[in-house]
């Protein structure tokens, strides 16, 4: 496995975005995006297979890209477990993915050009994935955020995509300002940028003693770059991007809040985990996680839109997955993200077939009765609720377990959170479930099953769903670092209590209900607290608003009054000097001459934007003459 | 104050000064003469020696001609037209001598007089010779601009025109033959490339070499505006181009340097395709060099004038096209074949004969497929010429 | 007396002011342009000077960077002067002053 | 004859030529005098000992930009300034006083600190290490990125000139020969 080889796997998907412009028809784009995924994921299993079967220990590639003055700034890649689990797990989810791509998108125009975007995505992606240097990190971290922005605003002639494209990518920004320095504190207090060296142990052994801020340096790094984290990865604060990114087209969904782009800031607190640790921010990430989890989890019950739910769900998933890696280390939150990008991948793909056959129809209400018509993509839909609901011996009930047992040992305000939040999952995975299979179909047109190039990723996608959490357990919990608690009975007991209890609420709650015609059945039911508190989450900020528009409507009408006066009073004052015979006073010095005054001082100040280009030109000069005399004056 | 090099320098440019103008005035006599033979006149054939006041004198079959001619352009007026600038229509005729005369120093001409034995004179071994040498006729284009703006006539800022696109346009197949040569040899120097050939390895004789040489050929023709290509000065269609408002000793000068640009140009043909001055007898008397140099440079003059005198003119968009569409690709492709025959010959040296016989098979055929197409393709779009009146 | 680095620079610097002034104080946008040619061209003098007096001549930076300069250069003439001609078609005119639609209105 | 009268010789060839390069009224005079002070140029770098730069300098600023610069000088108009008309713009006053303050800033460093340089090349030995030969290495060996790079980067140029130039859709508008 040597550098260049490794250096194949994200490369291939990057030489398909160059060859794609240049294919005739999106059938070939599909078929060089595909072609290149597959040869890149052949390359992840392989070296999944040598890391983790033959248990090969891999030297850090690091190879110097440029040098500023005695600054080295290294690039390269890294291979070792983690790595390479994510990377075969990418691949071979982005490799299903492209291939029902192929099929979503065949009635597309511009289906090359989304190739090409999807494997621009691919490629930073598996950059981020095995970049050995934070910096590298961070470019292939762009390009995500980059390629991430174009597939969700694709359809740009929707107002909403391409507000949604902008969103996710200023939203992301947030996070990246503090990533980036997060970045700088990191090259500044340790000299390097590398995850691993060979010789002098890399950034991540050498943990930089000091402070800033008048905190320890390294929960200041950890914290910063948390943000980076919290903004890619769709936490609390900064998680009002990923529902909204539902605009784009289903499979950019399913790649980028299943399998890939979200995870990427799981992946990066997993990898920088060390400073984290020293750091002491673990616990912050368990508690934001674990907030996020059961925040998203109650909103996701009143949603109407299936993509949209399954939105909320991967946020309260993700806010999961953080809480693995706050509590119990690497390899229980990783556990945790590769299943659910296989599990959540399938739905978000499920949920694309159902659209599909539905006639782009995605509210949940005028769906129904679709078990009959689709039944691959109802099994396999069903598969993964289970997994997403952690029903026993799926592959989610392993992770969640893991999770859940973690919190219990180390912090037990947490573990009830998550306990609540898996419930709610169940809860809102049931609801959906029943609106849109049993039943008949309320919309208008007959739904159909899909093509089989859709169905197939969908079918291998839920034997992984349901099988590879019992698959990997062990092994995974070996290999990467981490500490999984002993399981006592109560976690046990409570996380299959949770799944089974949530589903049987669902069930109990909405069967035999005419769903979809009343207007709003769940807020008429018993169980609307529920709901309650997600109405109650939009409600204060919206009566606050009430409020506060109430508030500036009176201090308008205030401002307005006073106004008022002052107009009457000043004419009363003005008509009285007027026939007192001072008009000339008043309006020549006064009045038009501090107009005149005024506008003569505009005048001189918009002088700088004036148009006159020589001047724009002088004004350059002049700048570089200042600039140069402070260097001869301070030097 | 270096004698030394004065000297050399003097003895090197003092011989360049007097063979090249006298090389120039037989020329146009020659030219005349063979012109004339071509359309069957008789053309100049009385300007001769005068015996006597009254008559009687040795004709010597017009070789007087060009004294004549000379004492002419001496003594005509000097008109500058109303409204032109002054200082610039001065300029430009000497401005167009400058470069031409400039460049012959750089040719190899190996005079026995001098000692080194490489070139003509140290001062002149640029190292970059055959650069400089592109880069100083490339400065002809703005003497032939400054003639036709300065001139402030209609005509002669078209032919300016005219002249600057064509010869920007038929510099790059020229640069672009030559870098052929500069390859194989690995040098840019115009004496070690003409030592390169000593001993009948000219560069013509290979297939590569010869299709540059051609190249070179047609673009050196329309880099010094000569027939066929001699539209800035097409004088049925636009006067004289951009000397239309040239007279007396200007013209002349005009006259002069673009002949000398004919010279320096066959010089430069011969240094990088011809062998220089090698030829029968040149290994055992250095001296028959000069001779043989000169010799070649005569003979690629006859083939202008031949030419001048056989083809009709292009028109501009014909001129144009066959510069970009034709000889530009095929010297590029030419360029490529010779890398791939330099490499392999260089690198199979114990096939000896067989590899060489099989890449000049291949080399040829290619590059004679190649023109071949280039031309069919040129050519699918020109349909026969339809009148509207006409018939 | 011999010259020395100092004549090089001192006179590149009054080139490149030259050039300055030119691109400061003219109208037409072609003249601007060649006055900022000038600029560059004393620019390159400084390389060269400082690659002849420097401490390393073999490895020839100050002729390779020149190099890089100059081609880079040609493009950018080739670039502006169909900038300019673009703006001819556009405004009719090369010149800096009516050329003021930047101007906030 | 020596290095230093060459110098100041060149050095006033350039300096004039730059000077009325920006000074004249008429373009196309204006275009030579540039000629002519990249010609000076030319000669300084020949002095220098840079002969192939000198030779580029000529090949590409004298051969290549100048007629570019006339072309496209022919294409617009105001070729010659009429004598009414004001060359300079608005307020060129404070243009030269910034451009006078360039130099000074210039001007000061240069005469404060004297670069001190430890073992400055003789003539012979810059002339044998900066033959064509040499650079043409440089240009293969570590610097052949750069040179493809810059073959890119004139194409694009060369693209992009032409259709700036162009202005939009070239015409559709055959032209047939009657």
């Amino acid at each position: 496995m040597s550098f260049s080889t490794l250096a194949l796997i994200p490369l291939l998907p990057l030489l398909a975005a160059a060859v794609i412009p240049l294919m005739k028809s999106g059938k070939q784009a599909a078929g060089v995006a595909i072609g290149a995924l597959l040869g890149s994921c052949g390359i992840a299993i392989w070296a999944f297979y040598k890391t983790w079967i033959l248990k090969i220990v891999f030297p850090p590639f690091s190879q110097n890209w440029l040098t500023i003055g005695g600054t080295e700034i290294n690039f390269g890649f890294i291979l070792d477990p983690l790595t390479s689990a994510m990377a075969a797990m990418v691949t071979f989810v982005g490799s299903l993915i492209f291939i029902y791509s192929a099929g979503y998108m065949a009635k597309d125009k511009r289906m090359a050009r989304f190739f090409c975007y999807l494997s621009l995505f691919a490629s930073g992606m598996l950059g981020v994935v095995l970049a050995n240097s934070l910096i590298l990190f961070f470019m292939c971290w762009e390009i995500v955020g980059v390629a991430s922005y174009l597939l969700i605003s694709f359809w740009n002639h929707k107002p909403q995509a391409a507000a949604a494209g902008k969103k996710a990518f200023i939203v992301t920004r947030i996070g990246d300002m503090g990533f980036l320095i997060g970045i700088l504190l990191v090259f500044k207090s340790t000299g390097t940028l590398d995850f691993y060296t060979t010789e002098n142990n890399g950034m991540l052994q050498i943990l930089p003693i000091g402070t800033a801020f008048g905190f320890k340096i390294t929960a200041v790094i950890s914290f910063l770059l948390f943000v980076g984290a919290i903004g890619k990865s769709g936490q609390l604060p900064l998680h009002v991007w990923l529902p909204d990114a539902m605009e784009g087209p289903t499979p950019v969904s399913a790649l980028i809040h299943a399998a890939t782009m979200v995870a990427a800031g799981v992946f990066l607190v997993a990898r920088t985990h060390p400073i984290f640790q020293d750091g002491g921010m673990l616990p912050l990430v368990a508690w934001v996680g674990a907030i996020t989890a059961l925040v998203a989890a109650f909103i996701a019950l009143g949603q109407y839109d299936l993509k949209r739910i399954l939105a909320y769900s991967t946020v309260s998933q993700l806010g999961l997955m953080m809480v693995g890696i706050g509590v119990a280390g690497v390899s229980v939150g990783m556990f945790h993200l590769l299943t659910h990008a296989f599990f959540k991948a399938l739905l978000f793909l499920g949920a694309g077939s159902i659209i599909h056959g539905c006639h782009e129809e995605q509210d949940i209400r005028k769906m129904g009765g679709l078990a009959k018509p689709m039944p691959l993509t109802t099994i396999a839909y069903l598969c993964g609720t289970l997994a997403l609901v952690a029903f026993p011996f799926t592959s989610g009930f392993f992770s969640k377990d893991e999770i859940l047992a973690g919190a219990w040992a180390n912090n037990q305000p947490v573990f009830w959170i998550a306990a609540l939040a898996s419930l709610m999952t169940a809860v809102y995975m049931t609801r959906q479930c029943m609106y849109v299979f049993p039943g008949v179909h309320r919309g208008n047109n007959e739904p159909h099953e899909s093509q089989g190039i859709m169905t197939i990723p969908l079918l291998i996608l839920s034997i992984f769903a349901l099988g590879l959490g019992a698959l990997v357990r062990n092994s995974l919990l070996e290999t990467l670092p981490g500490f999984p608690a002993k399981h006592e009975t109560i976690v046990i007991t409570v996380s299959i209590a949770v799944a089974l209890g949530g589903i049987a609420l669902g069930v109990l709650i909405y069967r035999g209900r005419a769903l979809g015609q009343a207007i709003d059945p769940l807020a008429l039911k018993p169980f609307e607290q529920k709901f309650w508190f997600d109405e109650l989450y939009e409600a204060t900020v919206g009566r606050l608003w009430t409020l506060f528009i109430i508030f500036s409507e009176q201090l308008n009408a205030l401002l307005v009054f006073i106004r008022d006066l002052t107009v009457e009073l000043t004419s009363r004052i003005g008509t009285g000097f007027a026939i007192g015979g001072d008009r000339k006073l008043i309006d020549s010095l006064a009045f038009d001459g501090l107009c005149n005054r005024i506008r003569c001082a505009s005048r001189s100040a918009t002088r700088v934007q004036n148009g006159f280009l020589p001047g724009y030109l002088r004004l350059i000069a002049l700048g570089a003459v200042l600039l140069g005399a402070l260097v001869l004056w301070t030097s | 104050m270096n004698w030394e090099l004065i000297k050399d320098i003097l003895l090197a440019t003092v011989p360049l000064l007097v063979i090249f103008p006298t090389m120039f005035a037989l020329t146009t006599w020659v030219e005349r003469k063979a012109l004339a033979r071509i359309q069957n006149r008789i053309g100049p054939n009385k300007v001769g020696v005068p015996m006597s006041r009254y008559g009687g004198k040795l004709s010597l079959f017009g070789l007087g001609q060009p004294a004549a001619d000379g004492i002419k352009m001496l003594f005509k007026e000097n008109i500058v037209p109303t409204g032109a600038d002054r200082l610039f229509h001065l300029l430009a005729p000497i401005l167009s001598l400058i470069p031409a005369m400039l460049v012959l120093c750089f040719l190899p001409l190996n005079f026995p007089w001098l000692t080194d034995e490489q070139n003509s004179v140290k001062a002149f071994m640029l190292d970059g010779a055959v650069i400089f040498f592109f880069a100083i006729t490339g400065l002809n284009t703005l003497a032939v601009f400054m003639a036709g703006w300065a001139s402030r006539n209609k005509y002669s800022l078209l032919g300016g025109m005219r002249a600057i696109a064509q010869m920007v346009s038929y510099e790059i197949p020229l640069v672009l033959s030559a870098v052929v040569v500069v390859m194989t040899v690995g040098s840019l120097n115009a004496g070690e490339i003409a030592k390169s050939q000593d001993g009948w390895n000219w560069f013509v004789f290979s297939p590569w070499g010869l299709a540059a040489f051609i190249i070179f050929f047609i673009a050196s023709l329309a880099e010094t505006n000569r027939s066929p290509f001699d539209l800035p000065e097409a004088e049925s269609e636009i006067i004289a181009g951009y000397f239309t408002e040239y007279s007396g000793f200007k013209f002349a000068l005009f006259f002069l340097g673009e002949y000398i640009a004919m010279f320096a140009i066959s010089g430069l043909a011969v240094t990088l395709f011809l062998g220089a001055g090698d030829g029968p007898g040149a290994e055992a008397y250095p001296s028959l060099k000069v001779i043989w140099f000169l010799a070649k440079i005569c003979v690629l003059i006859g083939i202008m004038i031949w030419l001048r005198g056989t083809l009709p003119r292009l028109r501009v968009d014909q001129l144009m096209s066959f510069a970009w569409k034709f000889l530009m690709p095929l010297s590029i492709l030419n360029i490529f074949i010779t890398g791939f025959a330099w490499h392999a010959e260089n690198n199979n040296e114990e096939y000896g004969f067989t590899i060489k016989a099989i890449i000049w098979t291949a080399s040829l055929l290619i590059l004679y497929l190649t023109a071949k197409g280039l031309d069919k393709v040129n050519r699918a779009n020109i349909k026969p010429r339809t009148y509207q009146y006409g018939e | 007396m011999t010259v020395t680095l100092h004549h090089y620079l001192i006179l590149a610097s009054v080139l490149f002011c030259i050039g300055l002034l030119g691109a400061l104080s003219r109208r037409n946008a072609i003249v601007v342009l060649f006055s900022v040619e000038i600029m560059l061209n004393a620019a390159n003098l400084n390389f060269i000077a400082f690659w002849r007096f420097g401490n390393n001549p073999e490895l020839l930076h100050g002729p390779l960077f020149t190099l890089f300069t100059i081609a880079v250069a040609a493009a950018e003439v080739a670039l502006g002067l169909a900038l300019v001609i673009a703006v001819y078609r556009h405004f009719r005119s090369v010149d800096l002053e009516s050329l003021n639609t930047l101007k906030e209105e | 004859m020596n290095e230093v009268t060459a110098f100041w010789i060149l050095a006033a060839i350039a300096v004039i030529g730059a000077l009325f390069a920006i000074r004249k009224r008429n373009l196309v005079h204006g275009v030579f005098s540039l000629l002519v002070f990249f010609a000076g140029l030319a000669g300084l770098f020949l002095l220098l000992l840079a002969e192939f730069i000198a030779v580029v300098q000529i090949l590409v600023y004298a051969g290549a930009v100048g007629i570019l610069i006339l072309f496209a000088i022919m294409l617009t108009d105001r070729v010659t300034g009429k004598d009414a008309f004001r060359v300079t713009s608005r307020g060129s006053f404070w243009g030269t006083i910034i451009a006078a303050s360039v130099f000074l800033v210039l001007l000061l460093p240069t005469i404060q600190e004297i670069p001190q340089v430890d073992n400055p090349s003789n003539s012979e030995e810059i002339v044998k290490q900066s033959t064509v030969k040499a650079l043409g290495k440089k240009l293969i060996h570590p610097y052949v990125i750069t040179l493809e790079i810059l073959a890119l980067l004139l194409t694009a140029a060369l693209i992009g000139a032409v259709t700036a130039a162009q202005g939009g859709h070239p015409a559709k508008k055959k032209i047939s020969i009657e």
